[in-house]
């Protein structure tokens, strides 16, 4: 039982970065309908400013201020630097393919990905960094569960944040507008909105959210490397769809049960089938439910 | 005569929805029958539910007593029912010339291998079919089009190569979803030409569904009239025309067009 | 004069779609521009929200301002220019509330935004029924109505309609027409276009033939039903 | 023809891809190496001084690239001698082609016996898995007396799944049958292990054996830590840069790994290349660099000892490789090497402690 | 602009014949006084491999001789040689399009190949780079058979392309080959080259069977979802070959005979074209891009959709497995990290750049990456900022590739130019 716990414990964690990796990934989706491949190396530079302003306010600040008002502190910051870059994306590699194919669109995505990568490489060199621990971690064990403050705080925070886009989607007049873009976007200024405004923003919500995930990731997994978005941006593609399109609920459950997938197929199973298992399952929900959690069925591309 | 299409006690229903409710229909070669009925009142699901792309909830359809439901749409069309579109289906990166070509692809008999390795027997049937898109396109009169994309054309012309590609399956009935929407009253004089000239020369049967009244009267000899799935009144076009169920549902008292 | 366009030119791409075209609207009337199939009456109405770029040397004025100089979504925001496309363009993932409120997105008047929706409601007592049903399951109709509604919404000095009949089973559109001439008795000046010229002719004060990108014909809509050519190219004699 | 002869030494490196840390190390320690040639005036092969290049190619971290790399270092460049690649999944392939062109390879890093296996022309720095998987094995069942032990390795990495293979045998030789009680495995990139680990936890095991390179050790370690995993953590060559215990800190220290050579503490010439490049680069070599640095050296004397150079490259390539083949207790920074008939260095392994400065100190020296 | 006019207008009546006939000129110069006379007098140090692009990155000073170098044994050779023998290639070109068209196009080929052969003869690398870039062709032109005519964004081309490597590899190791992994040979190795053709049909049958999990799907869900059953179906397949040991898991598979020449990688290069030109351009292959335009209309016009569908994925995966079986012979090894994400982006860059529906574009689209990928090498980091932007430049300006839509002719291409 408390081998079940520890991994529910694991898989809780896990699935959250997913969650809110691919929350962001389908925003972006969900609106432009476009694939962004950049989305991971997005979330890999927002980890980066992240560490930045974490480092320089930890040198700075530990002794004025209390941990928590450092740490919320690096994230407003760091969401709000982090948020031009997806406002950079948009206009440099998204804004001119409006009108593309969508495959196009994904490619140029995929390049700027790379250009990122390269980029850190080339001005930060081949090192490896470490970023600093916001607060001091503790090992509490109940019943032979271990967990730390760390995991915890990763979970709470990852399902407010899926509260909160959720509630701007749904209830605000952005996310209507947001959700209208996605629909079709040449009529969205015939209600007064910009586009122009619109994509930028859901680009920048959606970076601003990998960049959170990044300084939960950079405490959890404290290692950042330019390649550290690859993986990982690929597997929030994979969720974000399977929760449907431009659905931020299934794109939120999607990660989870990525993450589940993946540390229960471990826990069972020999974990050298761990990709097998997990992706041929992924392929079977996908043949039996072709649109996806919440995929919605798009009457208008449908009828005849 | 024998009827060509049978359709009976037919039944529809999207998840709760009844769009379809205890429809009949019984068409002879060479008929040409009307669908009307207010938006929404499932014309355009009948078509669907008979060429195959539904599968009726209830209800029989026959082709010459033959059974077609359950069938998968291609094999329905290949069988000899063609169709258009109600929001024009075309193929935007394709030519006029490759819509027409494509349309004969349940005649193809070259197999895989033929296309593959370009052999003579290829080669002689894909030139057959080319010879005789090309007198279909002059037909239709968008010949001159012939290597465009179809996406350039003017509107009235896309309306014509819709249906010069579903003449180029063959077919013994011909189903129109609302073939003049959008035409001017000139235009629309044409198209009644046109579809007389087809019905005449390839001796099909036709089932159309339209809202311009005088494009109705005009050519159909038979109009059923749905109303919420159900077919409130059937029968000539004068009988039609002044039956007061379908003028309060239908028509109105003004005439508009 | 409220809406006055001169010299007007549009292309798509290399594809010349308007040459020149001169006209103007009074303020509360309804005028209707006819035209065979791709004459330019969409790509004019276009021009006019700013959906497409016009070309250099074209001139509209709305109020005796430059409406060039402002991007699409200012067109509606600021000067109140709504416009119903062609094809509807309902946003069919969003419920039908969920349109009217997007379609206020840029309006502050809170007070007259809820007066504005009752009314729309009075007008079209179907949307209300359906207020909280996806706006792509309304049935055609209906969504010409939410279409028609929503441009209402998001302000309505001037009305530009795109074949606002198109689809529209005979009765409903003797419906809609009846609305758009309570939504003109308001004070809503209207420019229709449309296919069936008849009914737009016997609806419109003046009428404007195009064809071929160029106007040919302008005049008191009474006399258009009535010239011959008219009669011979869009009547059907 | 009248051109002048010019040796030219290729380097296949990961400049850029998965391994980036790994292409600098061999780089810096490559130039490093030119410097000194050039300080001589250049390298005297039979009376005569010779100009020195070095041809960097990046292989990209991807095996076809290795292989092109290394074909136009050969064909285009002709280099006389190519150092690297140093991943084994690059050199296996890039050996071939090397062994193919009868031209001279040392590849510094790679640990895997097919790299040299049946390749004349195909030598290495370092001591091999096979070698390297029962001395970790001995240690840990010396130092502890553990019976059961755990494994935790990538499935989709050449290495450290090859090294796993072959410490579960001679863990397995020395305490029976199912005294590994785990033996888990994670993709490459992945960071979170914690389904493993919990695994690993509950299996009993005394002692982890993790055969991963610098970027996975830090999070195996925390990650261990976290889920209340009090023993030690062991671990191979791969442990050997700077970067594990900086990026790792606190948890790392401690805990025990095999390498080629311990940092700290380290005298003669190995602490002057230490010292030299930690002043040029800013941080402590790691194996890699040391590694590149000793087969750059064993490159260079088997030049010397190849008598003379003819210009025709062909020949003085065999010249060289014959010249290297022959290469007795070579004194390297890394140990003293001869090369068996495989091509392959009899060499020392060190057992390193990572010490509580977090510092690698000698603990102790395995030899065969 | 003027000069440019000038230009075309003074080369437009050289035939494809003419351009060959330089081509075979430039060679035969390279060939004859490349290295011991025009290399020498202009200081470089051997004859430059890739147009000097390698030498000039990496060494500035080197421009002018490498310019000098393209001039004298290219530039000059093919432009003066296509234009003063324009008349008499012309009449060839007249003649050559009175007898049957195949002929015709063998003709060509084959003086193309020997140009090929001479120039690639002249150093290995070159030849190394050849061969994979006609690799990369064929698979260039397979996903474009699944991406560009059939419309769908899948992500399993390396997978397919893992799947006929390592039944290549497999079969001629076993057959051909005594090794560690499988033992003595089962045949004696002269056959091998005989038999290595089937080899490569089998692995790309293989490919194409194994792309039924990807295909049978694609009848339910199209575009998103599909992108995401076939990047599954490609991390499946890496996963699956790590856990088998017995054909190397992780470690992969080495020591592959050397059976890919140049010539044989020609001849399937050739064949994979034009049985794929063949069925794109009858209605059988048109019928992809009818499913992919509006599959409801296709089906409503005795289209058989599903059949189409399949077709599309296991002829796509066919020839990625083909490749596949190549791609090992010619590297001689392989391993399942070759076939990962990265190389997905490389094949997807290729494709998209190069041009959607349209085989011209395909192999626009590999030999420019390849090259480029290959030529920019001297920038190490900076050669992946550049191929990026230079690829987000194309798209923004040919959303959908250089060369898209767009079909050989080869009646056209081979025409006579006298008017
Ligand atoms: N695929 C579908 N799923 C759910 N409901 C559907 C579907 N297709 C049609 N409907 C519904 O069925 C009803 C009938 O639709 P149908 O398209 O047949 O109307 P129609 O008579 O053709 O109207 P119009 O004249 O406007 O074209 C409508 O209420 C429509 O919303
Ligand atoms: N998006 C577009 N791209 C290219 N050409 C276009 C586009 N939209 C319209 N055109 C062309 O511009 C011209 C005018 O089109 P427009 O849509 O304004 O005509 P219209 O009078 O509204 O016709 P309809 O009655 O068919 O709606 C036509 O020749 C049309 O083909
Ligand atoms: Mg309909
Ligand atoms: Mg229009």
């Amino acid at each position: 039982m408390d081998y079940f716990l520890q991994n529910l414990i694991n898989a809780l964690q896990w699935g959250s970065f997913y969650a809110v990796i691919s929350i962001g990934y389908s925003m972006v989706y969900g609106v432009l309908m476009v694939f962004n491949f950049a989305h991971g190396d997005i979330f890999m530079l927002g980890t980066y400013i992240g560490f930045a302003i974490a480092t320089l306010f930890i040198a700075v600040f530990s002794a004025l201020l209390p941990t928590w008002v450092i740490f919320a502190a690096v994230v407003i910051i760091t969401m709000f630097l982090a948020s031009w870059i997806g406002v950079f994306v948009e206009v440099v590699g998204y804004r001119p393919l409006r009108q593309a194919p969508r495959a196009s669109a994904a490619i140029t995505g995929l390049m700027i990905g790379i250009i990122f990568e390269t980029g850190i490489l080339i001005f930060l060199g081949a090192k490896r960094l470490s970023f600093p621990p916001l607060m001091e971690s503790h090992v509490y064990n109940i019943g032979g569960v271990y967990f730390t403050n760390i995991k915890v705080m990763v979970i709470v925070i990852s399902l407010i944040l899926m509260l909160a886009l959720h509630g701007l989607i749904q209830k605000t007049k952005w996310g209507m507008a947001m959700r209208a873009m996605s629909f079709d976007f040449l009529a969205v200024p015939l209600m007064g909105v910009s586009i122009n405004i619109i994509a930028p923003l859901t680009f920048a919500i959606g970076a601003g959210l990998a960049s959170v995930a990044g300084i939960l990731y950079g405490q959890a997994y404290p290692i950042l490397d330019p390649y550290m978005g690859v993986l990982i941006g690929w597997k929030a593609f994979v969720a974000a769809i399977l929760g449907g399109r431009g659905s931020i609920k299934g794109a939120a459950m999607a990660g989870y049960l990525l993450g589940f997938i993946e540390i229960f197929v471990a826990m069972v199973f020999p974990s050298t089938f761990r990709d097998l298992i997990a992706y041929s399952i992924i392929l079977l929900i996908l043949t039996y439910r072709p649109r996806g959690f919440f995929g919605m069925e798009y009457s208008t591309k449908l009828r005849l | 005569m024998e009827a060509l299409l049978n359709v009976n006690k037919m039944t529809h229903y999207f998840g709760g929805l009844r769009a379809v409710y205890n429809y009949d229909l019984n068409i002879k070669p060479q008929q040409i029958i009307g669908l009307i009925g207010p938006n929404g009142a499932g014309k355009t699901t009948i078509f669907n539910l008979i060429t195959g792309v539904h599968t009726p909830t209830e209800g029989s359809i026959t082709l010459q007593d033959e059974n077609i439901v359950g069938l998968a749409t291609n094999e329905i069309a290949a069988k000899g029912l063609g169709r258009t579109f109600q929001n024009l289906a075309l193929w935007r990166h394709m030519s006029v010339l490759d819509h027409i070509k494509m349309a004969h692809y349940s005649q193809l008999t070259y197999g895989l291998m033929g296309s593959f390795f370009n052999t003579p027997g290829c080669r002689k049937q894909e030139s057959e079919i080319k010879e005789n898109s090309y007198r279909l396109l002059e037909l239709f009169d968008i010949k001159q089009h012939a290597d465009q994309l179809v996406t350039s054309l003017p509107y009235g012309a896309q309306r014509r190569v819709e249906m010069a590609r579903a003449m180029a399956t063959d077919p013994k009935i011909l189903f129109l979803d609302e073939p003049t929407a959008g035409m001017t009253p000139d235009e629309l004089v044409q198209m009644i030409k046109i579809i007389r000239q087809v019905h005449e020369d390839f001796k099909v049967a036709i089932f159309l569904i339209e809202h311009r009244m005088k494009f109705v009267m005009e050519l159909c000899q038979y109009i059923q009239t749905l109303v919420f799935g159900e077919m409130i009144a059937a029968g000539p076009p004068e009988d039609i025309q002044n039956n007061p169920k379908v003028i309060e549902a239908y028509l109105g008292k003004e005439d508009v067009t | 004069m409220q809406l006055k366009i001169k010299n007007l030119h549009v292309s798509y791409g290399n594809i010349k779609a308007l040459h020149g075209i001169n006209f103007s609207v009074e303020a509360g009337e309804i005028v209707t521009v006819i035209g065979a199939n791709g004459a330019g009456k969409s790509t004019t109405l276009r021009a006019i929200s700013r959906m497409i770029p016009s070309e250099e040397g074209s001139v509209i004025e709305f109020n005796g301002e430059n409406i060039l100089k402002y991007s699409a979504d200012k067109v509606v925001a600021k000067l109140g220019i709504c416009h119903v496309p062609e094809g509807r363009r309902i946003f069919g993932n969003l419920t039908v509330t969920e349109n009217f409120i997007l379609a206020t997105f840029a309006r502050k008047d809170k007070n007259q935004i809820k007066k504005d929706q009752k009314w729309v409601f009075d007008l079209f007592p179907r949307l209300e029924e359906r207020k909280d049903q996806l706006a792509g399951t309304l049935s055609g109709g209906e969504q010409q109505m939410l279409a028609v509604g929503r441009a209402y919404m998001s302000g309505h000095k001037i009305m530009l309609l795109d074949e606002p009949s198109m689809g529209l089973a005979p009765i409903l559109m003797l419906d809609m027409f009846e609305a758009l001439k309570e939504i003109n008795r308001l004070g809503t000046t209207i420019l229709l276009v449309e296919q069936n010229a008849r009914l737009a002719l016997k609806f419109a004060q003046r009428g404007y033939v195009i064809e071929n990108g160029e106007l040919v014909l302008e005049g008191e809509a009474s006399s258009l039903l009535d010239n011959p050519d008219v009669k011979k190219a869009y009547l059907g004699a | 023809g009248d051109r002048e002869t010019v040796i030219k030494v290729g380097i296949n490196a990961p400049l850029t891809g998965d391994i980036p840390k790994v292409g600098e190390g061999t780089k810096y320690a490559a130039q490093m190496w030119l410097e000194d040639i050039e300080k001589a005036g250049g390298l005297e092969v039979g009376g005569k001084k010779y100009k020195v290049e070095l041809v960097i190619e990046d292989n990209e971290s991807k095996s076809d690239s290795a292989v092109k790399a290394n074909t136009k270092m050969i064909t285009q460049d002709d280099v006389l001698v190519i150092v690297g690649p140093q991943s084994s999944a690059q050199a296996v392939p890039a050996g071939e082609v090397a062994n193919n062109y009868k031209t001279t390879m040392i590849s510094p890093w790679s640990t895997n016996p097919a790299t040299t296996l049946d390749r004349p022309y195909v030598f290495r720095g370092c001591f091999l898995d096979p070698f390297q998987g029962p001395v970790v094995a001995n240690f840990i069942i010396e130092e502890f007396g553990f019976t059961k032990a755990a494994v935790l390795y990538d499935v989709a990495s050449d290495y450290p799944k090859g090294l796993a293979e072959v410490f579960k045998a001679a863990w397995e030789k020395k305490n029976g049958a199912g005294s590994i009680v785990a033996y888990e495995s994670f993709t490459t990139k992945d960071t979170d292990f914690s389904s493993q680990l919990t695994k690993i936890k509950r299996s009993g095991a005394q002692v982890l054996f993790t055969p991963q390179y610098y970027n996975e050790v830090p999070l195996i370690v925390k990650q261990a830590k976290d889920l209340g995993w009090t023993g030690p953590i062991v671990g191979s060559d791969s442990w050997g840069s700077a970067e594990t215990v900086e990026l790792c800190g606190e948890p790392c220290y401690g805990q025990f790994f095999s390498s080629h050579y311990a940092a700290a503490g380290a005298k003669g010439a190995t602490k002057e290349f230490i010292d030299r490049y930690n002043k040029a680069h800013g941080y402590i070599p790691d194996d890699v660099a040391a590694l590149t640095w000793d087969a750059l050296r064993l490159a260079q004397q088997a030049i010397e000892n190849a008598g003379e150079l003819t210009g025709k490259i062909e020949t003085d390539r065999t010249a060289v490789r014959d010249a290297l083949a022959k290469v007795k207790d070579f004194a390297g920074i890394t140990g003293n090497m001869t090369f068996t008939e495989e091509g392959d260095p009899i060499k020392c392994a060190v057992i390193v402690k990572i010490n509580d400065k977090g510092e690698y100190e000698f603990y102790k020296s395995v030899c065969p | 602009m003027e000069i440019a006019r000038k230009f075309k207008n003074t080369f437009s009546m050289v035939p494809m014949f003419g351009w060959l006939s330089g081509a075979l000129a430039a060679v035969l110069v390279e060939y004859f006084l490349g290295y011991n006379y025009i290399s020498l007098v202009l200081g470089l140090p051997k004859i430059p491999v890739l147009f000097g692009t390698l030498i000039m990155l990496k060494t500035p000073i080197m421009i002018p001789s490498v310019l000098a170098y393209d001039l004298i044994v290219y530039i000059i050779p093919v432009l003066t040689v296509a234009k003063l023998t324009a008349p008499a290639t012309n009449k060839i070109a007249g003649s050559l399009e009175k007898i049957p068209i195949w002929l015709s196009t063998i003709i060509h080929l084959v003086l193309f190949y020997g140009i090929m052969h001479l120039w690639a003869g002249i150093n290995d690398y070159r030849l190394l780079v050849l061969k994979l870039t006609m690799v990369s062709i064929i698979l260039t032109i397979s996903i474009n058979v699944i991406n560009g005519y059939q419309g769908e964004f899948s992500c399993s081309h390396p997978g397919f392309m893992a799947v006929g490597a390592y039944v290549a590899s497999i079969l001629t190791l076993v057959l051909f080959v005594n090794d560690k992994m499988f033992g003595q040979a089962l045949l004696p190795a002269e056959l091998g080259p005989w038999l290595f053709p089937f080899i490569l049909i089998a692995g790309g049958a293989v490919a194409a069977l194994s792309s039924l999990i990807v295909a049978i799907p694609s009848f339910r869900t199209r575009g998103d979802y599909l992108a995401i059953i076939s990047l599954a179906f490609m991390f499946i397949v890496k996963s699956a070959i790590e856990n088998m040991n017995f054909i190397g898991g992780a470690r992969g598979m080495s020591s592959q005979p050397d059976y890919a020449s140049l010539p044989v990688i020609f001849c399937w290069t050739i064949l994979t074209i034009w049985i794929v030109h063949n069925f794109v351009t009858s209605i059988m292959g048109k019928a992809l891009n009818a499913v992919r335009d509006d599959e409801a209309a296709s089906e409503s016009m005795t289209v058989k959709t599903k059949k189409t569908k399949i077709i599309a994925f296991m002829f796509g995966a066919f020839w990625a497995g083909v490749a596949g079986g190549l791609f090992a012979h010619i590297l001689r090894f392989i391993n399942p990290g070759t076939f990962s994400i990265q190389r997905l982006a490389e094949i997807l860059a290729m494709v998209y750049f190069g041009g959607l529906n349209s085989i011209i574009g395909s192999i626009v689209g590999a030999v420019s990456i390849s090259l480029l990928g290959e030529a920019l090498r001297p920038l190490e980091l900076f050669k992946w900022i550049i191929i990026p932007l230079i690829l987000i430049f194309v798209m923004i300006y040919r959303p959908y590739g250089l060369i898209s839509f767009k079909e050989i002719n080869v009646k056209k291409l081979f025409r006579s130019k006298n008017k």
